[in-house]
């Protein structure tokens, strides 16, 4: 049961009311406890922000660690021993800004693990600056008059480094992501879930979605079926700039790295 | 005169701007010194949070409130954290809905947050509720200097909105339930 | 089963209003000690997973927990529902 | 006013136009309100990089085109400028950096204030090598010795660090920004002279980017036109300890303090946050016997001060760390040296001096 | 002429004989004559390793930065002062490993500024270590049994990531190369130009391309045109795993920076 | 054999089963030879990690999984490691770090000697902290230290450094190779003790990742348990002072050291390279009223080692930068203290010393 | 024009010798003073370039000159066809 | 009996690893002590390197070869960096066609480059040449310790050809232009 992974002297969490952060949690653990490893040889990692604070309330072997670093800290848990399971919580900034390097050596490398993104567009953290996946026009502390600089799509860019399973929901879509991160768990080579989720204190105060429900809304309205996107895309349909395509991107069998020999 | 204020509740109630507009209201337009700190950590949001400040004729050195005579507490967590030592001589002003003990020391409640809701429909002003009482419960800040400092500090268009809070404390802050 | 709200945990944001599909969940309309709204609840034994979960031996639906940020809420057993003392009272 | 502000103000009253940044409390307020006022300021540009190794690498960039170009972090930021620090200090790249410390070591208290880079801002970087820091006590320094940082980069061609705390950082109190502040800016690069031959001072002119002057810039041992010179003894020496020296030579002309009270037995010797409790217990309680320096710039580290002080008995040296600029003074003195370190994030309250100065006196 | 853009008092370089650097450098150089930019504007950088040496041979402004960062530092050059023009020289471990991340940023904001990569599949400065563009298989002094990490595309990354020009070509085709850098030149926004060359001495030496001369017409064998790539890999025809297409790869006006107001 | 591989011989024979690392020059062959060892010593791994961040947090990762883990590097792979290095003080993770000093600050002389990255180990984090060094000064003290540092990481929970330099990194000299070498595990954390719960020697049990005790590690202040509590001064102080003092404390059992003429006017203080001046000068040349102490542990400074001379009239100082350790020296001693700081990358020649004691005896 | 190897660059990597068309230069058979073996050449004024680079007004081919790796190959200017020069002896 | 040997040539020319084959063959079947080091930067690969092998019966402190007694040098640009002012007691080796000026002390010069090139068929070994001339010209190393150091260093498949070479030198010793 999912409860059994959680540190439940740590509840309730330091995660804002309604932050996206928690739902995702629960749709790890969900998944997780459906793939029946055990807790003891089950190892959390994250970097530093609201979403790296994870771990600290499952109930295993975890490293909180550094900011940006959580993909390298993992390589070596998981090059030392196999086979440990190793799961890495990540947010839009420690991922794709500062930890931007070892997480294309990460998908490079191919490396037995799964990485779950909780891209809240913002560094929520540290009180709402811009991110590198903060939408062009949206304004933050730091781009007080709207991002100028384009944002990344994490998913090509870990489909274009290498990684074996790549897929995008978000913290509305907890049965699809629930499966989604379960079909990464069980991938070998280096899995990346991205999931878009709310912010409401540092994004969603910022851009209109103050409250938690309007942003979910906000984000199941503007979520797009992978394949309906490309039928879009194909037949020159006007899309939202808000609207993002989600589902499964990639499932391959590149070279991997970290497979135990048994596996 | 030196004044110790301190100012404690959740996250996302304003506890700190309360404390910026006090300290602007002292030092730009009552013509004191003032300096504000405060307490905050990532829990911050959930947990109980704390800013402080001090008023002064003479200049302000050591700048920590160290021993507040006045206090304005809005969260019962707030209250058991900073609120509960007070000395005999301290005032404290209270969210009455919030904070469900009461100090040893002379105190007012305040039900400002279900009167931000309520009669003034946006409950982010309650910390503005709290300020205005103080001009009229205690005599650490005049009206006159917290409502420019008010009008200074608050977002282009709420200025309305947020006058009416002060005045709203300030009734409540003369009415209050007070022991 | 009986569904609960742990108030030690529920922060008041309102996703599970949202998501469950029998709108069992209401917005809450006073706070509690903490100030927090806290849902109310409309009839949850509507709830499939309270009828269902002990017959299927799974957890059915499930959505607002699943969205629910703060793992605030649970399935109780309840004393008189429980089948193994149905089992002996009869 | 908000320390952290006023240090933004401090840069742009000083004409700081290349702010590149990475957040990180409790600093973050630095970058936002330069990310609020540069824009609009024209030939001004706000970055928000990648991470703080790219923030420093950004700002030396800028730099080298003329810009005044400074960033701010905390701690763990700051350990990743290391390597970059240690490159504008090689190549004489006037920057400025703001420390706003905070609890370490790791990740810390990163909401509390403390005094623990001290050290690292002298020695952080490989190499031998030095640099300038000062330390503000209070909003309206965070401002001044800013904008002063901005002159000593340009002045002797070096990164300038103000190595503020969250105290200061995010103490709120009256600032008054004057109507305009000095700028000096650097010596320019005299016509047939080559870029990295410095007059007696040690510091040699500087041709910024653009202007024709051609000059190779390399983190590398050079010579004086700039080329890579990497196996020759006494070439590396030359150059590491004329950038060494053009610092440490000119302490005096860097030192900027405070002395209160010559003739005190017991004598505090402070910078940042806890020169505020200094001043309580000597200019408001005015605890007989004590006196203070209060080290405005703490790197040079003006050692010649300690001997301004004929009476005294024993320096006291409150840090918000475990004793670091006390390292420094007991280097140079031969009376007892009371380190009085405080980590946890709290300023030292009175009674703690107080106390100390008991100690030094025998009473207890 | 070239020969004006040349530090000649520095010559002959530090490079080995017949390292492909030199020639690099030169297509460069002409490419550069050909835009007609001003000596006394136009800003070389690089970060540390041979192929980051050349910017000392070239008489401009010149920033020989730390190993990795060159982007990061020609970020600020260029955004500080549009006007200059900003070349970038560096090295596959200089660009791809430990400056992965500055790379796919300064692809991302689509910063106004020309990276040639100088891809000899090896860290040739510390004598020979892999890179991670080394091909699995290929023997370095850190992969004495064969590479076991897969190698990074870095086209592929630079396009996900989202610069405006990207080429691959090699040290072989000086016409085309210089073509490619004269197109990247003038497109605004991030240019990517990748060469493969010969390490002689650190790559060559170990995998059977000793010989300068035998390793370009390793280079030339295996260099296949994109369009014929893809005719190839269309027709599942049996691709040798030691070919890589070469040409135009993205020609694109994604949002930039840097770009000056007036171009 | 050359001195960066009797390193690597070093590391296995403690039994190291986990190397990642970043090539750079003069230890770039420490990282080579693990690359053509290890792949054949089964349940080790070599990795070659995208930069040095990413080699020290692999490290570290490893650590956690038990494994003996290593890297190796030099001064700019140095200090882009500090962020980790704090990590790994702050979290108590055992490790080893090689660092093969090279000319600094910057790119500096890549391929010459130096030991100017001795305060950067010390000091080069963000915070206070201590740390364990150790100095080789021949091939054979280069396995011997390395393997020790293995035993100390373990015993103390906490990185050790092999600070040695490029010139013994590649000499090459005569090595012995013991049959086998002491391991020292560390402790284990008895059933039922909270993960960072230290007994009176303040270094806690350790319980590997994988075996059920559900620990949660972090950089943040953090109590017994390993939660994060940030905002509690007390805690963050009992933490670090504990962090601090299992090393301080245990500088005597640390200490690692030759004491040669306790009865000598003129005593020099060495480690790493001019350790070989010095013995040329004191055991060789036999110069009269010599003697030295040789540090193998510079940190923590073993101080009291300096009062083992009861006739000292001067201590002399050789070091590869401009007086690092000299600095140390001067803190603890009051008779003079003659700093010879040499850079550029060549070893102190035997005249330099024996000059210095020239100028100690009055004789210049 | 004549064609010319600086021998102070030439490193004797004999990419030249690969890409002349004209196959105009061939590995040196003998070291110089540095022990380089600098390539000799075969009938240079068959290049183009040295016949009608003048005439021409740019570098035609210029092949070996762009991948010479050490820059050392260049054209200068021979005395007694100097356009110039020939202009003025008629 | 104590040398100082310095070895010195270009890059590529195996200057470091006859260092290595020498203090090998000295330390470990001659018993006698033996430090190697070198100097080398990034200009190595075309510039002048050096390396140096002090051999001693007693433990060497200092490392460093200061006023080396034998020189093998390897390139005119090794010799006017690393060669030209040696003592009067020295002896050097040097390769004679690429050495062009000639040393004040005793010397003896051997076409090493050539004679493995055109002999042996690969200039690679020239290196190794010059080793076996210094067991014949000199007395730092004998011939039998020096044949089993190159055999513990040269790659499999070589060794034959390493020892042609080495038996190759031992003869040129003898016979080379001398002074
Ligand atoms: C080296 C370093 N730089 C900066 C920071 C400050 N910092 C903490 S969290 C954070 C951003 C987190 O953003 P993200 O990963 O998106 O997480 P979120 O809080 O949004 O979940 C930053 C910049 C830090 N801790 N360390
Ligand atoms: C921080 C840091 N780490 C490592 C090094 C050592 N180093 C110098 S160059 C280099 C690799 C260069 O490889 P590449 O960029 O491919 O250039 P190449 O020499 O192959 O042209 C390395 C690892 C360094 N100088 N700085
Ligand atoms: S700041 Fe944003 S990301 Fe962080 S806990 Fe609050 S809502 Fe979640
Ligand atoms: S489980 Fe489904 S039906 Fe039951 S309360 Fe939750 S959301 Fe509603
Ligand atoms: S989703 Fe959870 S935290 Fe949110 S209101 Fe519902 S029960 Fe409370
Ligand atoms: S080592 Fe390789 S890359 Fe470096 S100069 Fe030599 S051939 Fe060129
Ligand atoms: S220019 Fe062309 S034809 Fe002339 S020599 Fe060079 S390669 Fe040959
Ligand atoms: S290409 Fe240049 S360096 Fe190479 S052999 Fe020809 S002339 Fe010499
Ligand atoms: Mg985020
Ligand atoms: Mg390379």
């Amino acid at each position: 049961m999912r409860n059994e992974w959680l540190r439940s002297d740590r509840l309730p969490h330091i995660y804002c009311a309604g932050c996206g952060n928690g739902t995702i949690m629960n749709c790890v653990l969900e998944a997780i406890t459906q793939t029946g490893w055990d807790r003891t040889r089950t190892v959390f990692l994250s970097g530093i922000g609201c979403s790296s604070r994870a771990p600290g309330y499952i109930m295993t072997d975890s490293l909180h660690t550094t900011h940006g670093r959580a993909i390298a800290f993992a390589t070596g848990v998981k090059m030392a021993d196999p086979s440990l399971h190793v799961v890495v919580f990540t947010g839009d900034g420690d991922l794709a800004a500062i930890g931007g390097n070892h997480f294309i050596h990460g998908c490079r490398r191919n490396i037995d693990i799964t990485v779950v993104c909780m891209n809240n567009h913002i560094y929520g953290m540290t009180g709402g600056q811009g991110s590198p996946t903060t939408p062009l026009g949206k304004t933050s502390t730091t781009t007080p008059y709207g991002a100028e600089e384009a944002p990344f799509d994490l998913v090509e860019l870990a489909i274009a480094a290498g990684a074996n399973y790549v897929a995008r929901w978000t913290s509305y879509h907890v049965k699809q992501l629930t499966d989604a991160v379960y079909d990464g768990l069980l991938t070998p080579g280096f899995s990346l879930i991205e999931v878009r989720c709310q912010c409401p204190t540092s994004y969603g105060r910022r851009n209109k979605y103050r409250e938690p429900t309007d942003y979910m809304t906000y984000l199941k309205t503007n979520a797009i079926l992978k394949r309906k996107w490309e039928e879009m895309e194909r037949s020159g349909e006007n899309i939202s700039p808000d609207s993002f395509p989600v589902g499964e991107f990639v499932r391959r069998s590149r070279p991997v790295m970290g497979v135990p020999d048994e596996a | 005169m030196r004044h110790e204020i301190r100012f404690s509740g959740f996250g996302g109630q304003g506890i700190i701007l309360s404390a910026v507009i006090l300290g602007r209201a002292a030092a730009l337009y009552d013509n004191k010194n003032a300096v504000q700190t405060q307490v905050y950590g990532p829990e911050a949001r959930g947990g109980a949070s704390m800013s402080a400040v001090i008023i002064d004729d003479e200049p302000i050195l050591y700048p920590k409130v160290r021993d507040p005579d006045t206090y304005v507490i809005m969260s019962q967590q707030g209250f058991e954290k900073y609120g509960c030592n007070t000395r005999d001589d301290a005032v404290m002003l209270l969210d009455s809905d919030l904070v469900h003990d009461r100090p040893s020391c002379r105190y007012v409640g305040i039900p400002a947050t279900s009167v931000a809701k309520k009669e003034l429909g946006r409950d982010i002003v309650a910390n503005i509720i709290m300020l205005g009482a103080l001009t009229t419960a205690t005599s650490v800040v005049s009206g006159g200097a917290l409502e420019k400092a008010i009008l200074d500090s608050v977002p282009k268009g709420t200025e309305d909105l947020n006058l009416k809070a002060m005045k709203k404390g300030q009734e409540l802050g003369i009415q209050g339930e007070s022991s | 089963m009986k569904l609960e709200i742990d108030e030690s945990r529920c922060k008041g944001c309102n996703l599970c209003t949202l998501v469950c599909p029998y709108k069992i969940y209401r917005p809450g309309s006073r706070p509690n000690r903490k100030g927090i709204y806290v849902p109310e609840m409309d009839r949850p034994e509507r709830c499939p997973n309270c009828r269902l979960q002990e017959l299927y031996g799974r957890r059915l639906c499930g959505m607002c927990a699943l969205i629910c940020p703060d793992q605030a809420i649970k399935w109780v057993p309840e004393k008189p529902y429980e089948p193994m003392k149905v089992v002996i009272e009869y | 006013m908000q320390g952290n502000i006023a240090c933004a103000e401090g840069a742009l009253a000083a004409g700081c136009n290349f702010f590149g940044g990475y957040p990180i409390t409790p600093s973050t307020e630095v970058a936002e309100h330069m990310a609020s006022r540069m824009p609009k300021i024209t030939g001004s540009c706000f970055i928000q990089m990648e991470d703080e190794i790219a923030s420093m690498a950004a700002i030396i960039g800028a730099a080298w085109t003329g810009a005044r170009s400074m960033t701010a972090t905390s701690g763990p930021g700051f350990s990743l400028m290391m390597e970059n620090i240690g490159y504008a200090v090689m190549t004489e790249t006037p920057c400025v950096l703001v420390n706003i410390q905070r609890g370490g070591p790791s990740t810390g208290q990163p909401t509390m204030g403390a005094q623990g880079d001290m050290m690292q801002v002298r020695f952080g970087s490989h190499g031998d090598y030095s640099i300038i820091a000062l330390c503000p006590s209070s909003v309206q320094e965070c401002f001044d010795l800013t904008a002063k940082a901005f002159n000593l980069a340009d002045r002797f061609r070096t990164p300038v660090f103000l190595m503020a705390d969250e105290v200061i950082g995010h103490m709120r109190e009256k600032l008054e920004i004057p109507d305009s502040v000095e700028i000096i800016r650097p010596k320019t690069l005299p016509e047939g002279t080559l870029p990295f031959t410095a007059g007696p001072d040690g510091v040699p002119g500087f041709a910024p980017f653009g202007i024709g002057r051609f000059t190779h810039v390399t983190g590398l041992t050079h010579d004086e036109r700039g080329y890579p010179d990497t196996t020759n003894p006494a070439c590396h020496e030359s150059l590491v300890k004329r950038l060494v020296n053009k610092i440490e030579n000119a302490r005096h002309e860097i030192a900027d303090y405070t002395i209160v009270n010559e003739n005190a037995r017991y004598v505090f010797v402070c910078y940042g946050a806890p020169v505020r409790t200094v001043k309580e217990v000597v200019d408001r309680m005015k605890i007989p016997d004590t006196g203070y320096l209060q080290l405005k710039t703490v790197w040079p580290f003006p050692e010649e001060l300690l001997l301004r002080f004929p009476n005294v008995q024993a320096f006291i040296v409150p840090e918000m760390n475990l004793g670091m600029i006390s390292r420094e003074v007991e280097r140079h003195v031969s009376v007892r040296v009371i380190p009085v370190g405080r980590i946890g994030g709290e300023l030292h309250p009175p009674e703690e001096l107080i106390q100390a100065v008991k100690i030094a006196g025998g009473d207890v």
